[in-house]
């Protein structure tokens, strides 16, 4: 196997950032929280790559060991998240960011 | 011994004063009659005299270039090199001083018992002039100038303490403000002058700045500019105490005090201690053509413009007090054209007929009840003998009819004036205008007092409440009781303490010229040591002249005399003269508008300045500044809480463009 | 990286043309499945890389569990109407994000390449020797509970938070129409 | 007692906090006497520190130093020299008689008001004693608290807005101070190796104190920013007005009295040694600033309506002098400002007691409503006159040898100002005596002033011992010059010499 035709590590992570920063995009101009939540998830998919290719190059499992930490936390995080998300359906009746606006005083 | 003379009066000051602050200030004291703390403080000031002759007699034994007693009493202030003795130091010249002082303030102590019996407070009168006394003392004895600036600041306060001593007329506090800050105006002329002595000098004793001035290679390092700018200082300060012409303007106002008091300080001593001055350091005054020329101008000035004004005053007490700012302007003429011994002559003489003739108005005001207007009196020659006959020694005195002491120092200045190498002709016709004037303004105030009819009304004088008075204190008798309710009696000649000090003032009037006749002058060989006498060789004109300019100055002052006797003998003729040239009689009236003309050129705009200065910088700018910080961070809190929108997404951008910039930042060092 | 260019790259494309969707698509349901792509494009190079436990878990997981659970909330709430908001969101903040973003990317990708030194092999665990010792999902595990026991402990502290933080929202709310 | 003997300082800085904090047990009614005998206690202390004194001694006496914070190279220093004796002799003389004359002044809260006195006593205390700028600027802040409650809380109408201004005027002016100090100890740990905030430790730093806006300058004016403010100089001066006019009597005697010589004292130990070059190139701009403020406080002392604001206005022009004084920068100048500051540390105070007697018998501080005092209250007007005769500078009052000393070092630095600076000496008597005139003398005609009762034993008990001060200070100087004489020689040296050098480089560049 020549060395020329595999894939530079920086090609991946870079693709890895391509992903983060579309994930991140979508989560600053999306309105709808739901596709905001699953733009987060892109991005922590995007972070769960980055650590794999990694410790493939540096031949290290804390970098699998991590993914399998964030799997775990992402999992937790969009559950209570999709609960919060409900609980303010209910009050408020919609999903858009925009008028959901709580924060303001 | 020496220390004895300044501390009596002191002595005196501290019992009158806490006699007077902490018995008559109880609510509910007694009221006191004048005589107690009048005879404490006249023996008090009499001790004084006592001593200062013993040392007089002590100082004659002495040879002459020796003839100087000294007193340390303790280091006063010791500073880096400045090193500042309280000594007291007693020289032929200050020892005449001292004699006048003390003499002159025992008559006037005697004479304000008399004067002061119905006052309310009179132990604070009596506290404040032997203060004034001490203080005077101190100023004529100090051994170095900031001692003598201590008299000479302690007199400004006594005087403004006296001026304003009937304190519930606001015009008497504000007569004594005014003196005391036109003093102070003066005094800052004095300090500079003293630093300026400092710095050329490096000391402030007078023996080691006479050693100095002896030295003539000192001299010359010094640059005559710093010199003449030094006596300009120092004469600028004799202008605000001996009231020439640019701050003159309170010593007429300082009328308001007792009339004891307008003899004491504004006639005999504090308005002389700018003579003193001039003459203790005539060394350096002698140094400067310049400096000499401006003070004999200015004397001269101000003599011909307050004889000017002296003319058409009505108030008895004005007149003198004009008369006096015209003697001071003779004596200045007479230092300034170098003739320092005939000044000090003239100081002497002129202490004793001008104190003789205010305590001659003070027994006719105390005689009249209060009236001070002399159109309004007339014809007191037979109510009132004694107060007459000594009025009329000292009006003679001053118009300088031989034998009588004005006539010899008036004449000696009006000769140096004239022959002196610093004199010059146009100051003799000066001085010999004013004389006439003098003689003029004298005489009509002694004929319109004394003779020709009484123009008032007997039956309403006197009695228990004096109400009318124009100029006059009018709680004289005041202070919420009647003192003195016997029936209304009619004018009076004065008790006999008020007329003994009069009796002898009269003699010393007459006697005071003998001291000092040209040519055998005892004066000048006895203040050889401190002034160096004038050799006549430099003098531009012989004896003959001097005897000749001696007529002149005579006949000038009796045509003026009867000229003045002629025209106020019928009173409708001279009011019809009056009314002929009415408008300059009525601007002399008004001082020549001299008092509006201050008000409004200097007091009025600083009062403006002050008003803007604190409107305007003070709470406007400053203080609009400080807020000013208060509300830029107001108003920066306001404009961060913009940014709160309340919506996640604005949020998480700034999160964003945050981590952009710092990455970019930490980026741009690879 | 020795890893088949080919198959890293089809992966790699779909990825990111899926999320590209996920993004820019107007209704969330077609978000949701085009994110559930994503996740399989991305299971796929996890086995590219030799990472079989964590392939296997990304489909089981992410697209399993997690996904399921997305389309069952936007079918509950019925949110399925496109609403494409993408348009109301002010254009001054679209731009900022884009240039941003698009910044930082080329930061990444420019840091990334200088500090890439070409074949650093630093750890033991070469993909033949994770093979030699009994493969992926045994070497895992086992570090799973030596090395790594303490941070296996603290999720499932949080994953049991996570679980009483759910039922508490949904309690409240039976709560309160329950009265 | 042996303890005493050698931690005096430390026992005169505490003892005041100790003693209030013992006041606590003691029922409201008698906090004031207890204050009272706590506070005479303390002036006799202080007294034995006179006693212990030696001029000719080490330049700082009584020492004492603990660490305190290692790691910044920070310990409780603490002695003091001829200057400081003084200022601290100044506080411990005034504290008894602000006691004393706030007897039936304060009613609400007595016990909280006299504990807040003690601590302002620690707090000046402790400011003058210490040695090391760190212990300094602590209790240069802590000073500010009592104060800050004193007049908050006992004060006039607006009082909030007159504190307030106070506190953070004076705050922000010393934050660049605590700036300065760090920089200096880094300095010291750059140029010896160990963080120091000591001071005779950050005297040996050596700064490029070339231009005007070297280190040194630098350092300097951030250091002369706080002082300025407290001092308070020309432009910085407007909290001082508002300050005195809502203090209680208490409150502003103690402020005119001891906190504004914080301003000077600073200036003599900490920015004059530490940056001799700076002061001799900011020498000129801080004589004009000061003979402005002589001019510029006068003339606005002199239009004010409300006696209290006036004689605020007159600290502005007194401590105007102190600042032409200290940057004379020779022995007499000094020696006057220093014994400026204590001058006016007597007569302002007596000033401020005898408004607040007036205030507390007719409740007003307007001049207009008074006049004709003196037939009322013959005592109170000849203490009144003692006390603006001293105001004024006149010769036989202390005020007199104050000025004199610094118009004369002032002339041998900078003619010309001098004389702008001594026409103060007019218009100082111009405001005081028409206020005098215009309150004491002229016709009775207010009908409340009618019924005032003179002065009661016990203020004559207060007023006493400022009046013999103000003669003893002004007949007999010498006895406090000869404990400050070579304190003043050294700080002279200090700057002079090594501000030669700036010189020298000013006159070659």
């Amino acid at each position: 196997m020549n060395t020329e035709n595999l894939v530079a590590p920086w090609v991946v992570q870079s693709f890895c950032a391509m992903i983060f920063f579309i994930g991140l995009s979508g989560v600053l101009v999306r309105r709808n929280i739901l596709v905001i939540l699953m733009c987060v998830e892109l991005m922590l998919n995007a972070v769960n790559l980055s650590f794999v290719a990694y410790a493939h190059q540096l031949q290290d499992m804390g970098g699998q060991m991590a993914v399998f930490f964030i799997i775990v936390v992402a999992a937790a995080e969009s559950a209570v998240g999709l609960g919060l998300l409900i609980a303010m359906f209910r009050t408020l009746k919609t999903v858009d960011t925009d008028e959901i606006r709580l924060l303001k005083e | 011994m020496l220390k004895w003379i300044p501390l009596l009066p002191l002595i005196g000051f501290t019992i009158n004063g806490f006699w007077y602050a902490l018995i008559q200030c109880r609510p509910g004291a007694k009221k006191a009659g004048a005589t107690i703390p009048g005879l404490i403080a006249t023996l008090a000031i009499f001790g004084a005299f006592l001593i200062s002759v013993k040392t007089f007699l002590e100082l004659k034994g002495m040879p002459a270039e020796g003839r100087f007693v000294e007193q340390h009493l303790f280091n006063w202030i010791h500073v880096g090199d400045l090193d500042l003795k309280m000594a007291l130091r007693v020289d032929s010249l200050s020892t005449l001083f001292t004699l006048v002082i003390t003499g002159v303030g025992t008559l006037i102590h005697l004479y304000s018992i008399g004067y002061m019996s119905h006052d309310a407070t009179p132990g604070k009168f009596f506290a404040y002039l032997n203060l004034f006394c001490f203080a005077m003392l101190m100023l004529v004895m100090g051994s170095s100038l900031p001692i003598l600036f201590l008299g000479w600041e302690g007199v400004g306060l006594c005087s403004y303490l006296l001026i304003g001593y009937w304190y519930e007329d606001l015009e008497k506090a504000k007569a004594g403000k005014k003196a005391f800050i036109a003093n102070r105006v003066g005094d800052l002329g004095f300090l500079l002058g003293m630093f300026m002595i400092y710095t050329h000098f490096g000391t402030l004793e007078f023996t080691k700045i006479t050693e100095l001035l002896a030295r003539g290679d000192f001299i010359a390092a010094i640059s005559p500019a710093a010199i003449t700018a030094t006596c300009l200082l120092l004469f600028v300060g004799c202008t605000g105490k001996s009231a020439q012409i640019p701050l003159y303007v309170w010593l007429p106002d300082a009328m308001a005090g007792p009339t004891p008091v307008s003899a004491l300080i504004h006639a005999a001593t504090m308005v002389t201690s700018g003579i003193y001055l001039v003459s203790r350091l005539n060394g350096l005054f002698s140094l400067s053509h310049t400096a000499m020329m401006t003070m004999a101008v200015i004397g001269g000035l101000t003599a011909f413009f307050a004889a000017t004004i002296a003319i058409a005053q009505n108030d008895i007490k004005k007149v003198l007090a004009y008369s006096t700012v015209s003697q001071l302007g003779y004596m200045f003429l007479a230092c300034g054209v170098g003739a320092y011994t005939a000044g000090v002559f003239h100081v002497i003489t002129h202490a004793f007929f001008k104190a003789l003739m205010f305590l001659g108005a003070g027994s006719v005001i105390h005689g009249m009840h209060e009236e001070q207007d002399i159109l309004k009196m007339g014809g007191l020659r037979l109510k009132m003998p004694v107060t007459f006959v000594t009025f009329l020694v000292g009006w003679v005195a001053i118009c300088g009819l031989p034998p009588f002491s004005g006539f010899f120092s008036k004449d000696e200045i009006l000769w140096n004036a004239f022959a002196s190498p610093h004199g010059s002709k146009l100051l003799w016709v000066v001085g010999a205008v004013t004389a006439a004037m003098t003689a003029f303004y004298m005489t009509r105030m002694f004929y319109l007092t004394f003779m020709g009819k009484p123009r008032f009304d007997e039956s309403k004088m006197g009695g228990a409440h004096d109400s009318h008075a124009a100029h006059g204190h009018d709680d004289h008798a005041g202070h919420g009781h009647a003192d003195h309710g016997h029936a209304p009696q009619g004018v009076h000649e004065s008790p006999a303490t008020m007329t003994i000090p009069l009796v002898v003032l009269a003699i010393l009037s007459i006697v005071g010229g003998f001291i000092g006749i040209p040519h055998m002058s005892w004066l000048e060989e006895w203040l050889e040591p401190v002034i160096p006498a004038h050799d006549p060789a430099t003098f531009t004109a012989g004896h003959t002249t001097e005897y000749l300019l001696m007529g002149v100055s005579t006949l000038i002052a009796i045509l003026s005399i009867a000229y003045a006797w002629k025209t106020y003998t019928n009173l409708k003729e001279a009011s019809a003269r009056k009314a002929r040239h009415a408008k300059l009689h009525e601007t002399l009236e008004h001082k020549w508008y001299v008092d509006e003309a201050y008000e409004s050129a200097v007091i009025q705009p600083i009062y403006e300045m002050s008003v803007k200065l604190w409107k305007n910088v003070d709470v406007a700018v400053i203080d609009r500044v400080v807020l000013g910080f208060g509300r830029v961070s107001e108003w920066t809190g306001q404009a961060a809480r913009t940014a709160q929108t309340g919506s996640i997404q604005v949020y998480a951008v700034m999160i964003l463009i945050g981590l952009a910039l710092s990455l970019g930042y930490l980026v741009r060092g690879f | 990286m020795d890893i088949s260019p080919v198959g890293f790259y089809l992966f790699a494309g779909v990825a990111i043309a899926c999320s590209l969707l996920v993004v820019f698509k107007k209704s969330p349901v077609s978000s949701a499945f085009s994110l559930i792509l994503v996740f399989a494009a991305f299971a796929g190079i996890y086995a590219n890389l030799a990472a079989h436990l964590v392939a296997a878990l990304q489909v089981l997981v992410y697209a399993g569990a997690i996904m399921v659970l997305f389309i069952f909330v936007i079918m509950l709430l019925s949110a399925d109407e496109p609403s494409f908001d993408m348009g109301r969101s002010h254009p001054l903040v679209k731009a900022l994000v884009g240039f941003f973003c698009v910044a930082l990317f080329v930061m990444f990708v420019w840091a990334l390449k200088k500090s890439d030194h070409g074949q650093v092999l630093v750890g033991p665990y070469s993909v033949a020797a994770v093979a030699a010792s009994g493969g992926n999902s045994k070497v895992v595990s086992q570090l799973m509970f030596t090395r790594y026991i303490l941070p296996f402990e603290l999720t499932s502290i949080l994953l049991l938070a996570g679980i009483v933080g759910a039922i508490a929202l949904a309690k409240r709310n039976l709560g309160k129409e329950g009265k | 007692m042996e303890w005493l003997n050698t931690h005096l300082l430390t026992a005169l800085t505490f003892l005041p906090l100790a003693w209030a904090v013992a006041g606590m047990a003691i029922p409201g009614r008698f906090s004031k006497h207890w204050t009272l005998a706590g506070s005479l206690l303390l002036f006799a202390v202080s007294l034995k520190l006179y006693y212990g004194f030696d001029p000719h001694g080490a330049e700082f006496q009584f020492a004492e130093s603990v660490e305190w914070i290692p790691g910044l190279g920070v310990n409780y220093l603490i002695g003091m020299d001829g200057i400081s004796l003084w200022l601290i002799l100044l506080t411990t003389f005034l504290m008894p008689i602000v006691v004393l004359s706030s007897y039936n002044g304060v009613e609400d809260r007595e016990k909280e008001y006299y504990t807040l006195l003690m601590a302002l006593q620690t707090g000046m205390i402790g400011a003058f004693v210490s040695l090391d700028s760190f212990l300094f600027y602590v209790f240069w802040e802590a000073m500010l608290i009592p104060m800050y409650f004193l007049i908050g809380i006992w004060g006039g109408k607006d009082r909030i807005y007159a504190t307030m201004k106070f506190f953070i005027f004076t705050m922000v002016g010393s934050l660049l101070m605590l700036v300065a100090i760090f920089f200096l100890a880094y300095q010291h740990k750059m140029q010896f190796g160990s963080f120091s905030t000591a001071l005779v430790e950050l005297y040996k730093v050596r700064l490029d104190g070339s231009g005007f806006l070297s280190t040194q300058s630098l350092l300097f004016l951030a250091f002369a920013l706080a002082f300025a403010i407290k001092v308070p100089l020309f432009p910085l001066h407007t909290w001082l007005p508002d300050a005195h006019v809502q203090a209680p009597t208490a409150g502003s005697v103690i402020l005119a009295g001891v906190l504004l010589k914080m301003g000077g004292y600073g200036f003599i130990r900490f920015a004059f040694p530490l940056f001799p070059q700076a002061v001799v190139l900011y020498q000129p701009t801080f004589l004009v600033l000061g003979s402005v403020a002589i001019v510029y406080g006068a003339w606005v002392a002199m239009v004010q309506p409300d006696m209290k604001k006036l004689v605020a206005y007159s600290s502005v022009s007194h401590m105007g002098y102190v600042i032409i004084g200290l940057f004379s920068l020779n022995a007499i100048g000094s020696t006057g400002a220093v014994y400026q500051m204590l001058n006016h540390g007597i007569s302002t105070p007596a000033l401020f007691l005898m408004v607040g007697m007036l205030y507390e018998r007719r409740h007003t501080k307007e001049i207009k409503e008074y006049g004709g005092i003196t037939k009322v209250m013959p005592l109170f007007a000849v203490a009144f006159m003692i006390a603006t005769l001293s105001s004024v500078a006149l010769p036989g009052t202390n005020g007199f040898i104050g000025e004199f000393l610094i118009l004369l070092g002032a002339w041998k630095a900078n003619p010309g100002l001098t004389v702008l600076a001594a026409t103060g000496v007019i218009f100082g008597a111009v405001y005081m005596l028409w206020m005098i005139q215009r309150v004491m003398f002229g016709p009775l005609t207010n009908e409340a002033n009618k019924k005032l009762k003179d002065l009661s034993l016990r203020e004559i008990v207060v007023l006493a011992p400022l009046m013999v001060a103000i003669f003893w200070m002004g007949v007999a100087p010498n006895f406090f010059f000869r404990k400050m004489e070579t304190s003043i020689t050294r700080l002279v040296d200090r700057t002079a010499k090594a501000g030669a050098v700036a010189v020298a480089l000013k006159g070659e560049r």
